[in-house]
């Protein structure tokens, strides 16, 4: 776990020089970025700008052809999923990704960062403590009163906080978030945004979206992806008045 | 084991067992090619890939009967008939399978596996019962038998050249047709998106029942093919099906080439293997290294690196 | 006798069996022949068999479906041959024969099952049946626990003896030394390559002969040794070691489909077999019809039976047979085998004067059957028939012509002294 | 709250004791013998198809060589058997005394080094169960580690059913080859042939099977039982929410193999050999559709399954050998298209309601809930 060369400063996510090629295709060319504690993150950019593959990169979705994915100090592109998992990473996946067959109940208690190996899973107890974490999160997003009933009988919007809730009780200090809010209506977006804020106290959040208006009231900072590469990166106005990004937009 | 021939006996014992290997390649592209169609473009598991082939050997068995009791005159030539229709036969039934059966099953391939295994059942059952429970002897023409001698030891088999040159035959125009034709691209393009090719306006259903069809039909013709080489029995059809799947997944699926690269590797190995220890030996030993390789390399031979 | 109690039994069922003859003078004095009168139910059938007044049931349990089907359908059809001419002439004792026909479909345990079931529910007096060896195995220790009686037509690799079974087929010294004493002897052979499917039948029967060839002949010698797993379609590989070796006999044991596979490859591969002599224990005309007579035509089969016979009984036969299933079916050795059962447990059951299993086991040694289709056949003390083995050269038609017969019956010896 | 941990749930409890009741009371007060003798039979496969309602049903993992593990375990106790059965006692008509007759036919003198430890009853016991976890660990690592699933896997492990076959026929002098190992006479000197002997071995085979469904429950209802079901749907969710999956298929495809053994060895000893006829492709796949009848998520479905598809084999092939294939093909096809869910599936829809209305038991239940909803939404895999 020892790295060579620590970063200037101590960021709790150091991207350097990743690259990811597909048949040739470059889909990350030579990335770079650090994310703070506490820092909100944003990366927008055009379709397939690899926005979706930086965050498989970070969460071992992808192996990376070049580069490194410091996790504090921890060496990302070498773990296995779990163990990225265990070393503090949650991912939200862009469609609903939740258990059908499973009550709202036990999607979240799957995710209860206890019991995760297979002698543990088997022993797993559904104590108090259990009970308790499950419903404080199922009250946060939304879902108290349907704990016991079949998640595929939610709404696209409830499976998307379901979702969310699942990486809530997981409690990961870094937690990356793929469009939280496409194909919402108008009012689960403003639910979703109230249950953003919440959630994202006390940890780092990677989110990729395109509302800008969304991205506009969350993002501490934002980067700009483009084939890719950054375009650019900083806060929001920087980024929205920078010509390279306004050209690449509007070419599009 | 080597030491008991001389150089010069090596030396055609290479050649042979090279010839006899590539017999055993066109035999196991034959076999494969149909089914890396079903199995490799429309991820069907055909279970019942070996019955749809004995059924082609049963045409040929009846064309045989046919043409030496009514046209002994075009006997020599009644084998091409009978892959005509081996292939209608075979392709006929695969279209009729697939509007029935597999149809309804593409999102759960596992169950077209279960499906297609009770197909292959029936299958079985209904040969026995039409055609009886022993095997048939198919008659071939003269011209078909025999060998043509290179030296005084190397004999090249005509059937064998038969059964390459007709291999090759249909893989070009397997190949011609995937890539090359109209039809093909509609092939990958509903194997790529479904649901995107229904949308452009191509009629989905009839292309897969088309492909299925097509793979079927292959299969046929293969079975024709075999009745010169194997026999023709009710249950025959099952001999083949763990290799011809083998083949096809140690080549990738999705890929005719890989396929073909597949067959050609075991057919090799077995070949050789064949020659220097026992027949069940050799199977073994070609199929656990099959095995062990794709669990190694579980997208096997050859595939294309995309994102997941 | 005493081969046997040197080699034979093992021990509980030698004491069975010598039991059963010091009752055997008593069997003797029963009725022989019975179609003048009826005995009494209670006096033919003291164990319970399924025998009535009018009828005795035997179950015929051989594989209607699976791979095995090819083979069996040969002997299911003979059984039945048998039967209804045994029916004919008045049944057994005056009782005729029902028969429950029970599938194997192939598969041992099936086969075991099935054993059990007739002899438990059904209380058949006898089963012809099975074929393979796996499935006369699977079923001996049922035959033997319930003490039925099981007439077996498949020749075989022989190591086994029963008082529950009546060998109808050849044990494999009787099909092979036979055959390799004439190949050396007419066709001067001196080298020999063994080609077999993998399982016990063939690697017994090479065995033996291989032990002949090295050890009781002299200047003779195997030169290869090959067996694949059953079910095997590629031979191109063993065919270009024959044209290397160029032995002087091809002596093979394939069985089902990759025979077909065998010859046809052979033929393709230019091995005239007019020209380079091949001798086979395992192809009947059963397999000739597929394997196709164009093939074929010029190997030699060593087999006790052919159906080309030619001999008033057998011609007799082939008739009956035909007519009862068509004029295309062909009847190879097994078959005719198949048909002894039902004659051979008649003739015991009358000369035993009871259907009891235990006075037919007994009452089996010396039965003769002088009407059967291969010629006069006689029971031996170890339930294997004595009988002659003959050489069949294979025609294009799909018979074989005989081109030699054994002066003697061959004593059947399942334990060969000196081939173990 | 129905969160209850307690692993047997009422509506479990009932099916338990109800199948106790057909397979311990029922049944040997019915039938005679030869026909409890048989069922005990099909009661081996049971342990199979019980292990597949795991591995395929919840877990997602077709495997269709389940008859390599029935066969691991049959021919361990086998081999136990065969050795007391070759004494040098009762073999000494052989070249080679007190090695089974058929080494001895294939010219071995010496007993193989690898059947040596089957002399001895408990180390039989150990390996029935260890060999087959271990090649269950082997295979599984091997493919799951990287990704293979689904229809590769079940491809891959047809595949080794068939090399098994052909190495177990071709190794005759270390295996009976095609013949398998038959003969059996005595278990640690008590002779199982026996009416009375089949007899209790029909029980200690009901109360192992029953044992092992007892361990299947708890498995289920643990929440492993859940990941399992989890992973079936969203492997990668499972996946980033910390778990090893291929951990969790390793385990459930041994587990799946470990009850496949036991089936193997319960079947040696109530039928008095074994035989390569039921490792290969054939057995295996039947093996499958027993659970497929039954219902591929239901645990109790599986052993009624066995039972039902067995039961009208031995009628049907008993009386009309031709149309049993063409049922067993048509019945195969008919639980795909129609009855995806099998007998539990039925039962749960058309039986079950009436019933709890009846007895107003609340129809939240997990594991069955699962099973049952799942029978609307036909699972993919």
């Amino acid at each position: 776990m020892t790295t060579i060369g620590t970063p200037p400063k101590d960021y709790l996510l150091a991207v350097e020089a990743l690259t990811v090629s597909f048949d040739g295709f470059k889909a990350v060319n030579d990335l770079s970025f650090y994310v703070d504690e506490n820092e909100i993150r944003v990366i927008i950019g055009p379709n397939g700008a690899g926005k979706t593959t930086v965050l498989d990169l970070i969460c071992g979705k992808t192996k990376a052809t070049a580069g490194s994915i410091r996790f504090r100090g921890a060496e990302l592109t070498k773990m296995s999923e779990s163990q990225i998992v265990l070393s503090g990473v949650g991912r939200k996946f862009q469609t609903p990704s939740i258990y059908d067959d499973l009550t709202i109940f036990e999607n979240l208690e799957i995710s209860y960062p206890k019991g995760r190996s297979v002698w543990g899973a088997l022993t797993f107890k559904r104590d108090q403590a259990v009970r308790d974490r499950v419903e404080e999160v199922s009250e946060i997003i939304f879902l108290k009163d349907k704990l016991h009933e079949r998640a595929a009988f939610l709404s696209h919007g409830q499976k998307q906080w379901l979702e969310i809730g699942m990486l809530l009780i997981q409690d990961p200090e870094l937690l990356m978030l793929d469009e939280p809010v496409a194909g919402m209506s108008v009012s689960e977006r403003i639910k979703t945004a109230e249950l953003l804020n919440t959630i994202i106290k006390n940890r780092s959040v990677l989110v990729i979206e395109h509302d800008m208006k969304f991205v506009e009231d969350i993002a501490h900072k934002v980067t700009v992806l483009h084939q890719g590469k950054i375009l650019s990166e900083g806060s929001m106005q920087k980024v929205k008045t920078d010509p390279k990004v306004v050209e690449v937009y509007l070419g599009h | 084991m080597l030491g008991d021939y001389s150089l010069g006996d090596l030396g055609a014992i290479f050649a042979m067992q090279g010839f006899a290997g590539l017999i055993l390649f066109s035999v196991y592209v034959l076999m494969a090619l149909g089914l890396a169609i079903i199995f490799g473009q429309m991820g069907v598991i055909n279970m019942a890939h070996g019955e749809f082939m004995i059924l082609g050997a049963y045409v040929t068995y009846f064309c045989s009967e046919f043409f030496q009791a009514q046209l002994p005159s075009l006997f020599p030539a009644y084998f091409f008939v009978a892959m005509a229709l081996a292939f209608v036969a075979s392709g006929a039934l695969g279209m009729l399978v697939e509007w029935t059966l597999i149809k309804r099953l593409y999102k759960r391939p596992l169950d077209t596996l279960l499906a297609t295994w009770g197909l292959s059942l029936i299958l079985q059952q209904t040969y026995r019962s039409v055609f009886g429970p022993r095997e048939v002897g198919v008659v071939l023409p003269d011209w078909l038998l025999g060998s043509l001698p290179v030296t005084d030891v190397i004999e090249v088999p005509i059937n064998g050249v038969f059964v390459m040159c007709l291999t090759t035959l249909i893989t070009v125009t397997v190949a011609l047709l995937m890539y090359k034709s109209r039809w093909g691209q509609q092939v990958r393009a509903v194997v790529q998106n479904r649901v995107m090719a229904g949308a452009v306006g191509i009629d989905t259903e009839k292309v897969d029942r088309l492909t299925f069809g097509l793979g079927c039909g292959i299969a046929g013709v293969a079975g024709s093919a075999f009745t010169m080489i194997g026999s023709t029995g009710p249950t025959s059809g099952q001999l083949y099906i763990v290799d011809t799947f083998l083949i096809v997944v140690f080549g990738g699926a999705t890929s005719l080439l890989g396929t073909i690269a597949s067959a050609f590797s075991i057919s090799q190995t077995q070949s050789t293997l064949e020659f220097f220890l026992s027949g069940s030996m050799a199977k073994v030993i070609t199929l656990l290294t099959v095995v062990a390789i794709l669990m190694l390399r579980p997208q096997g031979l050859f595939t294309l690196k995309v994102r997941r | 006798m005493s081969r046997d109690d040197k080699t034979g039994f093992h021990s509980p069922l030698r004491r069975k069996l010598l039991m059963g003859m010091a009752a055997a003078p008593f069997a003797g004095m029963m009725p022989k022949t019975a179609f003048a009168q009826t005995p009494a139910t209670a006096a033919v059938n003291t164990t319970g068999l399924a025998v009535t007044d009018t009828e005795v049931t035997v179950g015929i349990l051989h594989s209607a479906t699976g791979t095995m089907a090819i083979s069996e359908t040969g002997s299911i059809q003979a059984e039945k041959l048998a039967i209804a001419q045994i029916n004919e002439m008045g049944g057994v004792l005056g009782r005729k024969i029902k028969f429950i026909q029970e599938d194997g479909a192939s598969d041992w345990p099936t086969f075991a099952e099935k054993a059990k079931k007739l002899l438990v529910q059904d209380k058949v007096a006898a089963i012809m049946g099975c074929w393979t060896s796996a499935s006369r195995k699977a079923v001996l220790p049922v035959i033997e626990q319930y003490n039925g009686m099981l007439y077996y037509p498949t020749f075989y690799e022989g190591l086994e003896q029963s008082k529950n079974v009546i060998y109808t087929g050849q044990e494999a010294t009787q099909q092979i030394l036979e055959s390799i004493n004439w190949v050396v002897k007419e066709k001067g052979a001196k080298t020999f390559y063994f080609i077999g499917s993998d399982y016990i039948w063939p690697r017994t029967s090479n065995k033996i002969a291989r032990k002949h060839i090295e050890n009781h002949l002299t200047g003779t010698k195997v030169v290869g040794e090959e067996y694949f797993p059953l079910g095997h379609t590629q031979f191109n590989s063993v065919i270009n070691k024959l044209k290397l070796t160029k032995p002087d006999v091809i002596f093979t044991d394939v069985v089902g489909g990759s025979n077909v596979a065998f010859y046809k490859q052979l033929k393709a591969a230019g091995i005239n077999l007019e020209k380079q002599t091949l001798i086979t224990i395992s192809v009947t005309e059963d397999e000739i019809d597929g394997i196709g007579g164009d093939n074929i035509a010029g190997a030699y089969s060593c087999m006790k039976y052919f159906q080309s016979l030619d001999n008033p009984n057998n011609k007799e036969f082939v008739a009956a047979f035909k007519k009862m299933w068509g004029e295309k079916t062909v009847i190879g050795d097994v078959t005719q085998a198949a048909y002894l059962g039902p004659w051979i447990w008649k003739m015991t059951v009358e000369k035993a004067g009871s259907f009891d299993v235990d006075k037919i086991a007994v009452a089996s040694e010396g039965i003769e059957f002088t009407k059967a289709p291969e010629g006069y056949v006689k029971v031996h003390a170890n339930h294997h028939l004595w009988s002659k083995t003959r050489i069949g050269l294979a025609q294009k038609d799909g018979q074989f012509k005989v081109v030699y017969e054994s002066p003697e019956l061959i004593e059947p010896n399942p334990f060969p002294k000196g081939y173990q | 709250m129905k969160t209850a941990p307690s692993f047997l749930n009422r509506r479990d409890m009932l099916a338990l004791a109800v199948v106790a009741a057909l397979l311990l009371i029922v049944f040997p007060a019915l039938l005679d013998g030869f026909r409890l003798n048989l069922v005990g039979k099909y009661l081996t496969y049971a342990f199979v198809a019980v292990g597949l309602v795991l591995c395929w049903g919840y877990g997602g993992i077709l495997s269709l060589g389940q008859g390599v593990f029935f066969a691991l375990g049959g021919y361990g106790m086998a081999m136990y058997l065969k050795l007391e059965a070759s004494s040098v006692e009762n073999t000494k008509i052989q070249s080679t005394p007190g090695i089974p007759d058929f080494m001895d036919w294939n010219q071995i003198t010496e007993l193989p080094y690898f059947w040596q430890p089957f002399h001895s009853l408990p180390l039989t016991i150990l390996l029935i169960i260890l060999v087959p976890a271990f090649f269950a660990f082997v295979i599984g690592s091997a493919m799951f580690k990287r990704r293979v699933s689904g229809v590769y896997f079940a491809i891959i492990t047809q595949a080794i059913a068939a090399i098994a076959t052909i190495l177990i026929i071709g190794q005759q002098g270390y295996t009976g080859g095609v013949n398998g190992i038959t003969d059996l006479r005595t278990l640690h000197g008590w002779d199982i042939r026996t009416d009375s002997a089949k007899f209790i071995l029909y029980f200690v085979n009901v109360v192992l099977l029953l044992s092992v469904v007892g361990l299947a429950l708890f498995v289920r209802a643990s929440k492993l039982g859940r990941i399992l079901v989890a992973m079936r749907e969203k492997e990668d969710r499972v996946r980033f929410s910390g778990y090893s999956v291929a951990n969790f298929q390793i385990f459930v495809f041994c587990l799946a193999g470990v009850f496949a053994a036991l089936g193997g060895a319960m079947f040696t000893l109530q039928v008095g050999f074994m035989s390569p006829s039921l490792v290969g492709i054939v057995p295996s796949i039947e093996m499958v559709i027993f659970t497929a009848v039954g219902g591929r998520m239901s645990l109790f479905g599986a052993i009624y399954g066995t039972l039902a598809v067995n039961f009208a084999k031995t009628s049907l092939s008993e009386s009309f050998p031709e149309l049993w294939l063409l049922g067993l093909g048509g019945l195969f096809i008919a639980v795909v298209l129609a009855f995806p869910n099998g007998l539990a599936g039925i039962w749960n829809d058309y039986v079950q309601p009436p019933i709890d209305r009846a007895l107003k038991l609340r129809p939240k239940h997990q594991g069955d809930d699962v099973a049952k909803q799942a029978a609307s939404t036909a699972p993919a895999e």
